[in-house]
């Protein structure tokens, strides 16, 4: 078994050993990425077919079905297609920052692979602040998608990207928070010390693994982090900024051919990445969910990688099901409950790590009682101002107009 | 690498963002050159905590991280006087906001 | 020298310049994020890893972005027949020519170039973290005011005069 | 000294507190008004009436019995010489004089609050009357010249505000003005004559123990004085004081004030003309009999001085009541009225001494009071209606009224045997005994005899008019009865004067006996009898002429001409035009002073104008010069030196472009400067 899982980390060793002295730099980091490379925008490809097909079930119909068995080759017609379409550039448009933007945003939704372990010893890079790398190369997305709105001289790409700006930054800030929690439980910046954080199971025969989505704060956590990463990747419900009856695709309304088809394909990888993330914080990493001999059988990035795949379906159900959101439920939703719900949720862990030491019988039944209520109340009573009816005034529109 | 090659490489950063601020008409020019400059600064810090006598203490690390958030606000509070300046004489253009003249 | 240094601080100073010296704002916007990028590269070079991945994040996550926010706010400004320097531009050039041309001679008279001390040891976050918990924690409080007194005076400096017509978000 | 003499100076201060409490009271507070003012009359008159007992108790065997008080006021400078006192003297014609104000006044008063009860000025007009009041009484009591001036004075203010007092009135207005300002006339002699008196005597004490200037020395010397033209001192003083008393009291040459004063309220009048002011004229002459008794050692025949009131007294009887007979308004007929009877008195003094007249004076305060307040009820009966052409017949609306009336008229036309018959008796006995055989002395008494004539007809005529015959006002207002409140004072005076008829009781024995300390005149029987006898006749001629003129043929109509006039239209015209004597001061007095005042302004601006321009226009030349220097020094120097300094300001804002970076330069200069400094400075060490 023990072969299966370091599979990967063995061939690169062999065949680094085949490269010359001089190289073995450069051909350790291009190993290092090309897999990367290859892998993810592979499963790109299978996801748009998956969640054609998916919706199409949710919706009553029976999605792409022409290419290929059920369909399943659909990704390849439409790659073709889109290579091999015109690249329309509007007259008016900032030719070169109009080029870059996709590029920008793919850059940067790439950069954000290096620091996810995999597997076991699988990682592109292994830095101190590994997660604040991650954050770092996060903000160049607004940048980008600022960058295709602008230089697309459209109002309705522009709009696009203020609305995108206004949603990610306002998301930004829990999703740091939430990602912060764990930072706190773990005292480390590096997402290996988290997944190694997170080994091992509890209870009777170890049962209950030891994810960080099994205690109060990292279920709340996880939960806000899920959203926060929904809307940062503009993800149904929160696809506003793309909103195609509203506002015409919003950003990318310019894009067509191979660069549409980047943006597409760096706002797959982002939420892969961001998914990623997900598991890295509160689902365990590459570990085993239960202590049982046959799970070790399994490889760890298949672990990895099924968890993955769990997130991704997760979302494209929730786009399946949920309508958009409104733009003033947007903010208030960020700002009224997810950012106080983050703050809070730091606070349970302080008091979760603070309890850690205590070790009289029923113990961990108080801290459990303790947390859960420090959490449930702010949750009902941030829910309820949320929810309850007030009435809207005529909005003002100060960027559109 | 020398000292030297360092501080004479953020010397010319400073001088590009000082050079901005000097000539420049629009004031969101002149704000982002003052950030050029703020960044110029910050890069000595880490130069002198990179190569200075007692490298041990990471002061020179420890000013930046706090030059950072400073810079931060010093952005904030700049964009948000230059948005009032713009709504009260409907330009950003320094040569015409000069109603405190002699 | 070495490479990686001269193509960093090649495109940090190209950029820079760019920055105060085009015409377009948007375009010197972008071009100052990716002199923030060359600057936090260079940093990394430096050693100061979380320094660098801070300036990523503060300078082109945030204060690149408001910039953006701001030029788009006050974009009707723009008169394109006007000249983008302004009338002192030619003194103010020589001006920096001679502060760069003393900074120069300074740092090579200086005696603090001539030694160098030993190449400082890796800092790791962990030990920032200490060092923010304990010898900087009054700084850290103080710059944790700062930023909520500069939030909360930009949005009201911002919003003053927007309330009158009924305010936005 | 009695305690009646210590506390003397209680009376007049009690309606002065009264006053003065009235004064700071609400507007509305008419029960206060009412209970202040009446009841420190009556205190006033219980402590007169005691001062009267005290007197009649010290009366003795040497002469008249006096007590005063005197004291301090003010002294100005070292010994007995330099200080100036005030008093106060109880003698017997301070006590009747006292008695008969406060018993008069009091009745007045409670007239008023009845005439009054609908006026809004209620409570300022009873605090008027009580400073009115307060005045009098202290004019009376004062031991002393300056006092009774000062008292004389207050009088006059009081008198002015009382007749004045439906100050919205025109007529009233200037009545109250004519009446204060032609006393003032008067009054001017009576200062003059005062301070005359101090500077020849000096003191102003009436009695003082022998120091005072009524007393045996001062009179002595100022006898013995004689002014220019070779008249005596003591005579001069006496005129010149008497000019005081003859204003007052509405003498010849200064009666014209008298009439008018009937804008007043009638109360007003009833205590103006009966009682008190007019009263105060020959309470002054009385006051002050001694000097004007005075004779210089030597001299032939009477004292000059009371010559001259005697006929002016007799000229004033007849003059007034020859208007009176031409009046058609019944309170200016009782108003020309008193000014004879002031006369008579004044004829009284000057020919009988001061029994006869003030004798006189008391008594008609009482009957004229009577009559003042009878005609006031008449015209509150009749709506305010004062001609008695209107009236007619109201003897059956207002009995009680019309007896009263009827008792004091015939205690003014001198109904034989009645109290007015005896004191008018008095006075004619008086003038017939005085003469010295010629004509002109006789004179004096045949004039009050044709004065009594007329006093009888016009009084008829009055009472035949107003009260027989039929109504002729309109007949839809028939009069009415006036309220209990002013019926009361009607008979309370009418009982007095009953009472003082009565054959028992004597009343001029009793005061000419009191008053002249037992020394009495000795006057032939035969003159009294031919006097008694001319006096019934006298009276019987004017009531039958009045009979046969208004009773007999009745009056007809409102508007139908006078009986009298129809006979004599010019001479009718003439009297009621009172003798044209305000057109002659119209024409004369008033004219003249105009012409002065033209004088004056043409001196004003043709002579002190003159010099007056030309002090201002060396005045302005200097300004003109100082103009010059301020302009052109001055300014000039100042400008220069300011342009100096807003040109060097000017040169100072320039490098203040408010261009940020035009600064930011020189920041950019003073770093290459500054470091290029560091660096050598560094290298230099």
């Amino acid at each position: 078994m023990q072969q299966l899982d370091q599979i990967f980390v063995t061939l690169k060793a062999w065949a680094l050993g085949h490269v010359p002295e001089p190289l073995q730099v450069p051909a350790s980091i291009v190993m290092s990425i090309a897999p990367i490379m290859l892998v993810f925008p592979g499963i790109f490809a299978l996801t748009t077919v998956a969640e054609r097909k998916l919706l199409g079930r949710i919706q009553n119909r029976l999605g792409p079905n022409r290419v290929g068995p059920f369909g399943f080759l659909q990704w390849a017609a439409d790659g073709l297609k889109t290579i091999t379409k015109e690249d329309v550039v509007p007259r008016n448009a900032d030719k070169v920052v109009h080029f870059l933007a996709p590029v920008v945003l793919l850059v940067s939704a790439l950069l954000a692979y290096s620091v996810i372990p995999f597997g076991r010893n699988m990682y592109a890079i292994d830095i101190d602040a590994g997660i604040l790398f991650f954050f770092a190369v996060g903000a160049g997305t607004e940048l980008a998608v600022f960058m295709a709105g602008w230089s697309s001289r459209n109002k309705y790409a522009l709009l696009g990207a203020m609305r995108a700006i206004a949603q990610m930054i306002s998301y930004e800030l829990p999703l740091l928070l939430a990602a912060l929690a764990v930072v706190m439980a773990t005292g480390s910046l590096n997402p290996n010390d988290m997944v190694a954080a997170q080994e091992g199971g509890r209870g009777w025969g170890a049962i209950v693994p030891n994810w960080f989505v099994f205690t109060p704060w990292g279920f709340v956590g996880c939960i806000l982090f899920l959203i926060a990463a929904a809307a940062e990747s503009n993800r149904s419900p929160f696809d506003l900024p793309e909103a195609e009856s509203e506002i015409i695709a919003g950003y990318f309304v310019e894009y067509s051919g191979m660069k549409f088809a980047t943006f597409f394909l760096a706002e797959y990888l982002g939420l892969f990445v961001i998914s990623s993330m997900c598991v890295v914080l509160f689902l365990g990493g590459w570990h085993a969910p239960f202590p049982f001999f046959w799970c070790d059988w399994i490889p760890s990035w298949a672990w990895f990688l099924s968890k993955l795949a769990c997130i991704v379906l997760l979302y494209i159900w929730m786009r399946g099901t949920l309508p958009r959101l409104r733009i003033d439920q947007l903010m208030n939703f960020a700002w009224k409950f997810m950012l106080p719900m983050a703050l809070i949720n730091l606070v349970v862990v302080a008091v979760w790590k603070y309890t850690r030491p205590w070790d009289y019988f029923g113990a961990e039944l108080v801290r459990w009682l303790l947390c859960v209520g420090l959490l449930a109340l702010p949750y009902l009573l941030l829910g309820r101002n949320l929810l309850s009816n007030r009435k809207w005034g005529p909005r003002t529109y100060r960027y559109a107009s | 690498m020398t000292l030297e090659t360092w501080l004479v490489f953020s010397a010319a950063l400073f001088c590009v963002g000082l050079c901005g601020a000097l000539i420049r008409r629009n004031a969101i020019i002149v704000l982002l050159s003052i950030e050029l400059m703020l960044n110029a600064a910050n890069l000595n810090f880490i130069i002198f905590w990179r190569y200075g006598v007692n490298a041990d203490a990471a002061s020179g690390v420890m000013m930046v991280i706090f030059s950072i958030g400073i810079a931060a606000a010093e952005a904030a509070v700049g964009l948000a006087l230059v948005i009032a300046v713009y709504r009260h004489f409907k330009t950003v253009n320094l040569d015409r906001i000069d109603s405190m003249k002699g | 020298m070495d490479a990686p240094f001269l193509i960093a601080a090649v495109l940090t100073l190209l950029s820079a310049i760019a920055a105060i010296s085009l015409r377009n704002v948007v375009h010197c916007a972008l071009c100052l994020t990716l002199t923030f990028l060359g600057l936090a590269t260079l940093y990394l070079q430096l050693g100061a890893q979380f320094v660098g991945l801070t300036q990523i994040v503060v300078n082109v996550g945030a204060v690149a972005i408001v910039i953006v926010f701001a030029i788009l706010l006050t974009r009707s400004s723009d008169n394109p027949g006007e000249s983008r320097f302004n009338k002192g531009a030619i003194w103010a050039g020589l001006i920096c020519a001679a502060v760069f041309a003393t900074l120069v001679v300074a740092i090579n008279t200086s005696y603090v170039s001539m030694k160098s001390g030993a190449p400082a040891p890796p800092l790791t976050v962990e030990k920032i973290g200490h060092e923010l918990m304990g010898r900087y924690v009054l700084p850290l409080e103080a710059i944790a005011l700062l930023l909520t007194a500069a939030l909360i005076g930009a949005v009201i400096i911002a919003m003053k005069e927007s309330n009158e017509k009924g305010g936005g978000q | 000294m009695s305690e009646a003499t210590q506390t003397l100076w209680l009376i007049p201060t009690l309606p002065l507190l009264a006053a003065g409490a009235l004064a700071l009271k609400p507007r509305d507070n008419r029960g206060a008004a009412k209970a202040l003012s009446i009841g420190s009359m009556a205190l006033a008159l219980l402590l007169s009436v005691r001062a009267l007992l005290e007197s009649l108790n010290l009366q003795g065997d040497h002469g008249v019995a006096r007590e005063f008080f005197n004291f301090v006021w003010l002294s100005f400078g070292a010994g007995e010489a330099g200080v100036l006192k005030l008093g106060f003297v109880l003698d017997p014609l301070t006590a009747v004089m006292l008695v008969m104000v406060t018993f008069v006044g009091l009745l007045i008063f409670i007239f008023s609050v009845g005439y009054m009860e609908r006026d809004a000025n209620f409570k300022q007009f009873f605090c008027f009357l009580s400073l009115f009041a307060a005045a009098m009484l202290g004019l009376i009591v004062s031991n002393s010249l300056l006092l009774l001036f000062i008292c004389w004075e207050l009088v006059g203010v009081a008198s002015y505000l009382l007749i004045g007092f439906w100050f919205h009135k025109p007529e009233a207005a200037a009545a109250a003005k004519k009446a204060f300002i032609t006393t003032r006339i008067g009054d001017m002699g009576f200062l003059l004559g005062m301070v005359w008196l101090y500077a020849e005597t000096g003191t102003l004490l009436f009695y003082d123990g022998g120091a005072g200037c009524l007393e045996q020395g001062a009179i002595a010397a100022l006898v013995a004085k004689s002014a220019a033209g070779g008249i005596a001192v003591s005579t001069c003083i006496a005129l010149l004081i008497f000019c005081g008393a003859a204003g007052k009291s509405g003498q010849l040459p200064l009666h014209v004030w008298l009439p008018d004063a009937m804008e007043g309220p009638t109360p007003v009048s009833a205590l103006i003309h009966a009682a008190t002011m007019v009263a105060a004229g020959v309470f002054l002459v009385a006051r002050m009999f001694p000097v004007f008794a005075a004779v210089p050692p030597g001299a032939e025949g009477g004292a000059a001085a009371l010559t001259i009131v005697t006929w002016v007294g007799a000229t004033t009887a007849v003059f007034a009541a020859l208007i009176a007979v031409a009046q058609n308004d019944i309170k200016r007929i009782l108003a020309y009225s008193t000014v004879s009877q002031l006369g008579y008195m004044m004829l009284g003094i000057g020919v009988g001494g001061v029994a006869v007249g003030m004798f006189h004076l008391i008594m008609h305060a009482f009957f004229k009071a009577l009559l003042f307040l009878g005609a006031g009820s008449v015209i509150h009966g009749c709506h305010e209606e004062q001609d008695i052409r209107r009236m007619g017949g109201i003897k059956d609306h207002m009995p009680w009224t019309f007896y009263t009336y009827a008792i004091g008229m015939l205690c003014l036309t001198g109904l034989p045997f009645l109290v007015g018959f005896v004191s008018k008796d008095e006075i004619l006995v008086s003038a017939l005994h005085g003469n010295t055989g010629s004509l002109v002395s006789l004179l004096p008494f045949l004039m009050g005899l044709f004065g009594a004539v007329l006093t009888s007809f016009y009084m008829f005529r009055q009472v035949f008019y107003a009260f027989f015959g039929t109504y002729r006002g309109e007949a839809s207002q028939a009069p009415h009865e006036s309220p209990k409140i002013m019926i009361v004072p009607l008979v309370a005076l009418a009982a007095a004067l009953v009472f003082f008829s009565l054959p028992k009781v004597d009343p001029w024995g009793w005061f000419s006996g009191f008053l002249e300390g037992g020394h009495q005149h000795e006057i032939p029987t035969g003159h009294i009898a031919l006097v008694i006898f001319l006096s019934v006749v006298a009276f019987l001629v004017g009531a039958s002429l009045a009979y046969r003129l208004y009773f007999k043929r009745g009056i007809g109509s409102a508007d139908a001409p006078d009986a009298l006039e129809e006979r004599f239209p010019e001479a009718f015209a003439t009297l009621a035009g009172r003798f044209h004597v305000d057109e002659l001061y119209e024409a004369s007095v008033i004219r003249a002073n105009a012409w002065l005042a033209r004088m004056a302004d043409l001196l004003d601006r043709k002579v002190w104008n003159g010099i007056t321009q030309f002090v201002t226009q060396v005045a302005v030349m200097f300004a003109w010069f100082a103009r010059l220097f301020d302009e052109y020094v001055i300014n000039q120097g100042f400008d220069f030196g300011c342009r100096r300094v807003n040109d060097g300001g000017r040169v100072a804002t320039k490098p203040q472009s408010g261009a940020i970076q035009s600064y930011l330069r020189v920041i950019g200069i003073s770093l290459a400067v500054g470091v290029l400094l560091l660096t050598w400075g560094c290298s230099g060490s």
